[in-house]
């Protein structure tokens, strides 16, 4: 037992640190000021995130704090998103601030801070206990955010949902974690992966055990993707929660289970996927998973009538198609995940803003109550159209081309060999659903434009629910037409992993 | 290590078990500190007895009783918000939303 | 640039159409139409220079690119016309702009109309000149969302329905082929989006592969096409489409899945070709006959016309399975332009005549041919023309089909789908009595009046077209047998 | 001139096209235009027919290609040789007469122009099918043929009987069109090309199978079947009075009619090399005539009686040469390609006259009915007494011309007893028919006295062009005088020139038949000597079944177009039901499925399966219960899904690359889009109950 101090290189940490401390600043600020403007706490939020982004940008690769904390391509891309969704999110809560959130403005926009930090701090963790603190980190203030309109008693409702499964998961992925731990003999994980390789070279009966800690993990972060059959909150919560938060949740969430996902299944247990590994393969475990979602989401949401309902089912059948990617772990298959996720913030915070826009300005999140909005506002109604189809994977929004890598990802690991035959199964059955989902994608459309009479609500956009309309515009017709940069950027993820075949 | 395990393994199936069962959202929470309890054991024994060269697992464990600590101030929080809106903190009925 | 120019300019037409305040109508037709008009005399220009300068070889002509568009997706902006595009850029060329002049009686939300219109057009002519599979499935689909919004906004009463089943079956193709795009991209050696390279190596895949191939682009064609079992969209997207609408499904639309056919699934799979020749012919002939039959049975104008598009564009599936004989492809192409031409006509004069009477059923009418000479010759004249007239553009192309199919497929089989021709004389000739002649009633109609002149400028193209190409098809053929001997030389491989 | 014979057809078209586009307000000038045109062509014809003779029939061609693939040219030209040339004057001829006699006929019409125009299309088509030099532009005039035909006989549509006679006109020439296409096609297949020289000249030199050969001869023939009206096609001709009768005249003397013999003789030696085509061809024209015969016995309106006269004149021409080609074919010496196509000229020409006549008879009294004419010849003396010369002529009276050709197709069946003792029973029937026709209308007491008194003989313009025909019907013969060493036998001839003897025999014969025709005739109608209503009480069933036409309409009626038109509805039934038919079987699928979920888990009690559901709609209901809104139960849940993922442990089985999975999977998806369009459709249709449900 000797012990070294590692080296921490703070310098590393400083857009975390930077947000955390810019969020303490946010509810000193809401206090001392005794909440009179409604907006300036919610322009600080914006500028805090601003700034943290150009602090991201110059903040280098590399790892400090003994390899627990480390910057690697995949950590800066998501960190991109992140501060993306949460900016975006909390740019289309300034109508909540109106009526319903009246005394708590600085801890909401604080607790969306400090979900972000988690988030990021996730992302930058190649060591599972950091990587869970980042978990809950991210976790905790979200379940408040879920439940904090107080007296309505959906969103207590779906703070306590949220919060038992929750809850719930993360012990069951904690101990997943610790039969790894058992196993490996470290929280490393890169040194996890060796360690593991040579206990299953040595002891082969110890299939047993690992395949029970996957199956927990998976369970653990299957909740933050709500891939099923881990996925029932979302719905409910969705539907509960304030509208911001179900956006946020939607993207930065889920993006976070991404990274977790991608940290612990691609980088620790890759050894284990692959047909030679038939017994531990959590490949196909996924891959039903992912077929379940695209299945349940996309059928589910057919019937629904209310927006954030089938916006939440519409969630739930996207993290299908991105498990196609992930599945196929080819040097494509990160990046199209990368890239996937990157248009789809863009494409759902769109469509959850236009959402709350209405729900502020009408108070029903009906999609029959869409009837007739071409023709009182047509930018609006234009806006959510082309957030629907680009999440329905229409060319040449970024949803299309973004679908195009996941399955071109898909379909070069199917050919690669038969023991990767079964990737077909998942791009049939992906393709074929993404046939259902249109159908309710237009629903909205249709109430929107196809009807005779014009709707009795017309919406003006603030400021910053304008912009936000325009950033999920210009990046979806953007990155639609030239993807390219957004892709380079993402194949240096599985470039920075290396270890990929191909 | 074995009996170790094996606790946990039990205690855990208790959490488990409870969190489905329990009718009381108090009796949920209590069970999902079992739960975190479980995992915890485990996590000490495996250092005990396998890595011994550093100690690793007692401050992951460690690590959990706060977080836990923190959820279940979280927790308790919605449960009082629940018991204002129902009037009661009996699980079965929250489920106004569904379907 | 050429070809680039006639993508862009209506998606420029687009945008300067949605800047235009919403009440001016006549503002928002003119410039259309003058946006429209500009890639329609680009196409005239591209034929004619073709013509005279391109038709001797098969190579690509005016080819652009290949540019870097996506280089991480190996995409490429790719342009190039040959012999079997150019025909299909002058029909869409003309019809779009006739379409838009035909819709000059829109006055509901003009401005979207317009808008989606023009849109529609650069994504058609986006179809027939791209070479790279990346961008050819782009184009392909963007063309379904403005066709969504017209027939959905500006349809008749089951529009909502016939708009989404349009779009779902369409999109239901459309996974198929991008199944396919990837398996050949990824079976590729280096990997490639490129039509032409992919054409070349296309042959070189196994059998089964090619198998899977062949049958997933043929689904999400046939869609299109329609091939006879995939067809129950097109009745009802024809019937509640708006008018010019109708013309461009029919006219182009139809089109795009016999072209892509013939651009791409043919030579690229010859030896699944091969095997599967047979089974396509009887597709073909069952849609002939079937689309006939159905024909006869329908009381509304429109969906007679529908129908008849179905059995019109079996002939073309007979053709295609005869793909060894340059004189069956000749008429395949005869066809889809003849189809566009006549069928489009057929729609323009149908929607004439319900702007005015505000109905479409057949038993209703009768003897209009004594209030309405003019407009009741017109129509004549393209019910002959469907019906395959000789010294109309019909005749000749149903003629080439059958000549240059008898000799390759199975006789019997050819000599049933001849039968068409007599129901398709029996369907058409029976709407011209029922509707035509026959004793007029004054009362209900006396107030009809006769098509008007800008009417007649949307169909006198046409007409002439259609006889042009009837009495002398010698200049259209020539213009791309180059291009179908070298097709020959690939599905023969 | 013959190199600009292609002009002949094109002047009708420019009159078309003037009077459609340019002339159509002003009457006289169409109608004076149309004429002058046809009168230019008629100059042309025979200018064209002398050079002809003066080249002694070699023939003349040029031409123009219309498309041209590497297999296969198609042209377009001309080809002027003396049938050519022969049936040019003809057609020019009896149109000019026409086209005149319509100027009085269709005086103060309202599409007066539009008639002109529509006759000048009518011989333009059948100058340029006369004009071709090869099958496929053959082809081509013969569909624009039917067409106008269609215009012409539908040109007074607001009669229902005139459009549905045009309808059928075209509809049943088209069944015959048919045939003559798949002839073609196989024409193109085996022999590569259509030129008539290039056909001929293969066909002689035995490329094709012989029994290719029949099959193609058949086919061709099958197109004249349609165009000349005969058995089983010719219901249409009859029906197709229904149009103005210049055009009847038209159809059934120079143009419609005439195509389809003017094809046999064109393509004769398809038929000589095959046996059995020309036996088929042979049998059906005497079939035809004796049938068509026998129906003009009894029927009594006076363009109907001259329709089926018509058939039965057609039916002797497509045996003559059809027994041209079975006779030369085995060798023998026949006169039969002389025989029809002489005839086919001089039935030109007294038909022409007699459906004028009638015409102008019509004109007269307002009726088609002969029982409401009689006497008419005091009142109307120039028709009476060239309808009468047409009369004698179409009978075979010595020296009238039809006497010399008739006497030809006689003469053409020697050696074919059958055939030759048929054909006098249709040549007495023949005569027995038309002078039952002039006694009635022309002789005798007026039955309809009030018509009478209004009766009245027709203008120059109508009358001048009867007289020219007439003229025609007693002269036109001569040129085929057996006694002729340059007569028209040796004018227009296949192979060798068929050398001419009078045989006495044969033309006492013939004479003494038509002779008696004629008494009998007389006898039944003038003298009232035998009463036609006892022979009509003793062959009550005959006569009947004669009266009805042998009950053909009907046999089609119920045969062949209310099956298909059944069919067609059933089909479209099928295209409405199909999905239904479907969908039904995945609904019942799915309930079953659900039955089996509902064993499976006992919390699924009622509601989620009512049978009323869909295959999504089922699902969804499935996914409804899984969705309680229960976090325990989400929870349970949650572990439930860990247990099975590790249960899951088999291998998926992807589908190898065979192919009858590829067809289930074709099979599937169209299933599927079609319950997919069925749920949306239901999706729409019950919109309002879906959304007050929830």
């Amino acid at each position: 037992m000797n012990f070294q101090l590692p080296e921490i290189h703070i310098s590393l940490m400083l857009p975390e640190l930077f947000l955390f401390i810019w969020a303490l600043l946010i509810i000193t600020f809401d206090v001392v000021t005794k909440r009179k403007n409604e907006h300036t706490v919610g322009y600080l939020a914006l500028l805090g995130l601003l700034i943290d982004g150009a602090i991201l940008s110059v903040t280098g690769y590399g790892s400090g704090f003994g390899n627990m904390f480390f910057n690697d391509p995949m950590a800066l891309f998501f960190k991109v998103i992140f501060l993306g969704s949460a900016f975006m999110a909390i740019a289309s809560s300034f109508g909540l601030m109106h009526q319903k959130i009246v005394n708590h403005r600085g801890e909401f926009y604080a607790l969306i801070l400090f979900s972000t930090v988690g988030m990021m701090f996730l992302s930058s963790s190649d060591e599972l206990l950091s990587l869970y603190i980042g978990l809950e980190l991210t976790t905790i203030p979200l379940f408040v955010l879920a439940a904090f309109f107080k007296d309505d008693r959906l969103s207590v409702e779906a703070g306590m949902k949220y919060f038992v499964i929750g809850a719930f998961s993360s012990a069951l992925m904690l101990y997943g974690i610790s039969f790894l731990y058992g196993l490996s003999g470290t929280t490393d994980l890169v040194q996890m992966k060796i360690n593991l390789a040579i206990t299953h070279l040595t002891f082969k009966d110890i299939g047993v055990i690992l395949s029970l800690a996957v199956l927990l993990i998976l369970g653990g972060i299957g909740f933050k993707l709500a891939l099923p059959p881990f996925h029932q909150w979302t719905p409910d919560v969705y539907e509960g929660a304030p509208t911001p938060v179900a956006a946020f949740l939607s993207v930065g969430s889920k993006a976070a289970g991404l990274v977790a996902f991608a940290k612990i299944f691609i980088n620790g247990l890759y050894a284990f996927y692959g047909a030679e590994m038939a017994p531990n393969d959590w490949g196909r475990l996924v891959g039903v998973g992912a077929i379940l979602a695209m299945i349940i989401g996309n059928v589910v949401a057919i019937r629904q009538t209310n927006i954030k309902r089938m916006l939440g089912y519409s969630s739930i059948a996207q993290v299908g198609y991105i498990m196609i990617g992930m599945v196929s772990m080819n040097e494509f298959g990160l990046t199209s995940v990368g890239f996937y996720m990157f248009t789809y913030m863009f494409a759902n915070m769109g469509a959850f803003a236009v959402v709350a826009f209405f729900e502020d300005k009408s108070g029903s999140c009906q999609i029959s109550s869409y009837r007739g909005l071409s023709k009182t506002s047509p930018f609006l109604a234009t806006s959510l159209t082309m957030f629907l189809l680009s999440l329905a994977g229409i060319p040449p929004l970024a949803g299309f081309v973004a679908k195009y890598a996941v399955f071109a990802a898909a379909i070069n690991m199917a050919t690669s060999g038969v023991a990767y035959h079964w990737i077909f199964w998942l791009v049939g059955i992906g393709l074929l659903t993404s046939v259902f989902a249109l159908f309710y994608y237009v629903n909205p459309v249709k109430q929107m434009f196809f009807s005779k009479e014009d709707s009795p609500y017309k919406i003006s956009l603030s400021a910053p629910a304008f912009t936000v309309v325009l950033i999920g515009l210009i990046g979806i017709v953007l990155f639609g037409l030239y993807p390219d940069p957004i892709l380079q950027f993402a194949s240096q993820i599985s470039a920075s992993f290396g270890f990929l075949p191909h | 290590m074995l009996a170790y395990l094996s606790l946990a393994a039990i205690l855990f199936s208790i959490g488990m078990f409870g969190v489905i069962t329990r009718r009381n959202v108090i009796g949920i929470m209590m069970s999902l500190e079992l739960m975190f309890n479980a995992v915890n054991i485990n996590f000490v024994a495996f250092n005990k007895f396998i890595v011994t060269d550093s100690l690793l697992g007692q401050i992951f464990s460690a690590f959990i009783i706060v977080v836990a600590a923190a959820e279940a101030v979280v927790g308790l929080a919605i449960v009082l918000l629940l018991y204002r809106n129902w009037q009661g903190i009996n699980s079965d009925q929250v489920n106004v939303m569904k379907w | 640039m050429l070809l680039s120019s006639l993508i862009f300019v209506p998606l420029i037409g687009m945008i300067v159409v949605m800047l235009i305040p919403k009440d001016k109508f006549s503002t928002i037709r003119w410039t259309s139409t003058i946006f429209s008009m500009i890639p329609m005399f680009t196409s005239f220009w591209i034929t004619w220079d073709y013509f005279f300068n391109y038709s001797g070889s098969a190579a690509m002509a005016y080819v652009e690119g290949p540019f870097k568009w996506i280089p991480s997706l190996n995409v490429h902006y790719f342009l190039g016309v040959d012999g079997i595009s150019v025909p299909l850029l002058f029909l869409t060329g003309l019809l779009s702009t006739i379409s838009i002049v035909a819709s000059f009686g829109i006055n509901k939300r003009v401005k979207e109309y317009f808008a989606f219109f023009l849109l529609l057009e650069a994504s058609m002519m986006g179809v027939f000149v791209s070479l790279d599979f990346f961008l050819f499935y782009v184009f392909w689909e963007i063309m379904l969302v403005p066709m969504y919004f017209l027939i959905g906004i500006w349809g008749g009463p089951r529009k909502e329905y016939a708009a989404i089943k349009f779009f779902l079956y369409t999109l239901f193709g459309s996974i198929f082929m991008l199944v396919s795009i990837l398996i050949v991209y990824f079976t590729s050696q280096p990997h490639t989006l490129n039509i032409l390279t992919l054409i070349k190596q296309g042959s070189a895949l196994p059998y089964t592969l090619q198998m899977v191939c062949f049958i997933f682009f043929f689904i999400s064609f046939g869609v299109k096409v329609p091939i006879w079992p995939l067809h129950t969209w097109l009745p009802d997207a024809h019937v509640e489409a708006p008018t010019a609408v109708s013309v461009i499904l029919a006219g182009v639309l139809l089109k795009m899945g016999t072209y892509a056919m013939l651009r791409i699934s043919w030579p690229m799979f010859p030896k699944a070709l091969h095997s599967l020749s047979f089974w396509i012919a009887v597709i073909g002939v069952i849609a002939i006959i079937y689309g006939a039959l159905v024909s006869m049975a329908q009381k509304d104008l429109k969906k007679l016309v529908a129908y008849s598009s179905v059995s019109h564009m079996g002939y073309c599936m007979v053709a295609l399975a005869a793909y060894t004989s340059a004189t069956a492809i000749t008429g395949c192409m005869f066809q889809m332009v003849s189809h566009g031409l006549i069928t489009g006509a057929l729609f323009l004069l149908v929607g004439v005549l319900y702007d005015r009477a505000h109905t479409r059923e057949i038993a209703v009418f009768g003897g209009l041919s004594s209030k309405l000479p003019v407009y009741s010759g017109i129509m004549l004249l393209f019910s002959m023309a469907a019906l395959g007239l000789p010294g109309m553009s019909g005749f000749v192309s149903e003629f080439m089909i059958f000549i240059g199919s008898f000799g390759v497929l199975n006789k019997v089989l050819v000599s049933i789908a001849v039968l068409g021709v007599v129901l398709g004389a029996t369907y058409m000739l029976r709407m011209v009595q029922k509707v035509f002649l026959g004793e007029f009633n004054l009362e209900r109609w006396g107030g009809l009046t006769d098509i008007n002149l800008r009417e007649i400028i949307t169909v006198a193209p046409l007409a002439v077209l259609v006889i042009a190409i009837g009495v002398y098809p010698k200049p259209l053929a020539d213009l791309m047998s180059a291009t179908i001997q070298h097709f020959i030389t690939l599905v023969v491989r | 001139m013959t190199k600009y014979a292609f002009l002949i057809p094109l002047l009708p078209l420019l009159a078309f096209v003037l009077i459609v586009f340019f002339f159509r307000w002003k009457e006289k000038l169409s109608s004076l235009f149309a004429i002058a045109m046809i009168i230019i062509s008629w100059v042309m014809s025979v200018m064209v027919l002398l050079e002809t003779i003066a080249r002694h029939g070699a023939p003349y061609e040029a031409f123009y290609q219309f498309i041209n693939l590497p297999k296969f040219i198609l042209e377009i030209g001309i080809l002027v040789d003396p049938l050519t040339a022969v049936m040019l004057m003809v057609v020019t001829t009896v149109g000019a007469c026409v086209e005149v006699y319509s100027i009085g006929y269709m005086h103060g019409d309202p599409r007066f122009s539009r008639f002109f125009a529509y006759l000048s299309l009518f011989l333009f088509s059948m100058l340029g099918l006369v004009v071709a030099n090869n099958f496929f532009m053959i082809f081509i005039f013969w569909e624009l043929v039917g067409l106008t035909s269609y215009l012409l006989i539908g040109f007074w549509f607001e009669k229902k009987s005139a459009a549905d006679a045009c309808k059928k006109a075209f509809i049943t020439t088209r069944v015959g069109d048919l045939g003559f296409l798949v002839g073609l096609f196989m024409m193109g297949f085996y022999l590569g090309t259509f030129n008539y020289g290039g056909v001929f000249e293969k066909v002689a030199a035995g490329v094709v199978p012989a029994g290719i050969l029949t099959l193609m001869a058949i086919f061709v023939f099958g197109g004249a079947v349609g165009k000349s009206a005969q058995f089983p096609l010719h219901v249409w001709l009859p029906d197709a009075m229904e149009g103005p009768t210049p055009v009847s005249a038209l159809i059934h003397a120079a143009t419609m009619v005439a195509a389809g013999v003017y094809l046999v003789a064109r393509s004769i030696t398809l038929y000589v090399g095959s046996t059995e085509a020309s036996l088929v061809v042979a049998v059906i024209g005497i079939v035809t005539s004796v049938m068509a015969a026998t129906i003009a016995l009894v029927q009594n309106d006076i363009k109907r009686v001259l329709a089926y006269s018509t058939i039965s004149q057609l039916g002797y021409m497509i045996m003559a040469l059809g027994l041209y080609g079975y006779d030369t074919s085995l060798g023998h010496h026949s006169a039969g390609f002389y025989a029809g196509t002489f005839h086919l000229m001089t039935h030109a020409f007294f038909k022409g006259l007699l459906f004028l006549g009638a015409g102008s008879v019509i004109h007269a009294v307002h009726t088609n009915d002969i029982q409401d004419m009689g006497g008419l010849l005091s009142k109307t003396k120039i028709t009476a007494y060239t309808f009468m010369i047409a009369s004698l002529s179409i009978s075979g009276i010595f020296p009238f011309s039809g006497f010399w050709s008739k006497d030809e197709v006689i003469a053409s069946t020697g050696g074919h007893p059958i055939f030759m003792f048929l054909t006098l029973v249709v040549a007495f029937m023949t005569a027995f028919y038309m002078w039952r026709l002039c006694f009635l209308t022309f002789f005798g007491k007026p039955r309809d006295q009030h018509r009478f008194e209004h009766a009245h003989e027709s203008p120059k313009v109508m009358t001048v062009p009867l007289m020219i025909l007439a003229f025609l019907s007693i002269f036109a013969g001569w040129v085929g005088l057996p006694w002729l060493s340059n007569g028209f036998s040796s004018f227009v001839f296949h192979g060798e020139a068929y050398k001419t003897e009078a045989s006495w025999l044969m033309m006492t014969i013939s004479t003494i038949v038509a002779g008696s025709g004629i008494v009998v005739a007389y006898l039944m109608y003038y003298k009232k000597v035998i009463s036609p209503e006892r022979m009509m009480e003793r062959f009550k069933p005959i006569y009947t079944l004669l009266y009805n036409k042998y009950y053909f309409d009907e046999l089609y009626q119920v045969g062949v177009l209310n099956p298909v038109m059944a069919f067609g509805r059933l089909m479209w039934k099928f295209d409405a039901k199909v999905i239904d038919g479907l969908v039904n079987f995945t609904g019942w699928f799915t309930i079953v499925w659900a039955d089996i979920q509902q064993w499976f888990d006992k919390w699924i009690i009622d509601g989620a399966v009512n049978g009323s559901g869909w295959l999504v709609r089922q699902g969804a209901n499935v996914l409804k219960f899984i969705q309680s809104g229960s976090m325990q139960f989400y929870a349970l849940f949650i572990l439930t899904g860990i247990v099975l993922f590790g249960i899951f442990k088999f291998e998926l089985v992807f589908i190898s690359y065979r192919w009858p999975t590829l067809s289930i999977i074709f099979i599937l998806s169209v299933v599927l889009l079609a319950g997919v369009s069925r749920m949306i459709q239901g999706g729409y249709e019950t919109n309002e109950n879906a959304e007050s449900e929830e």
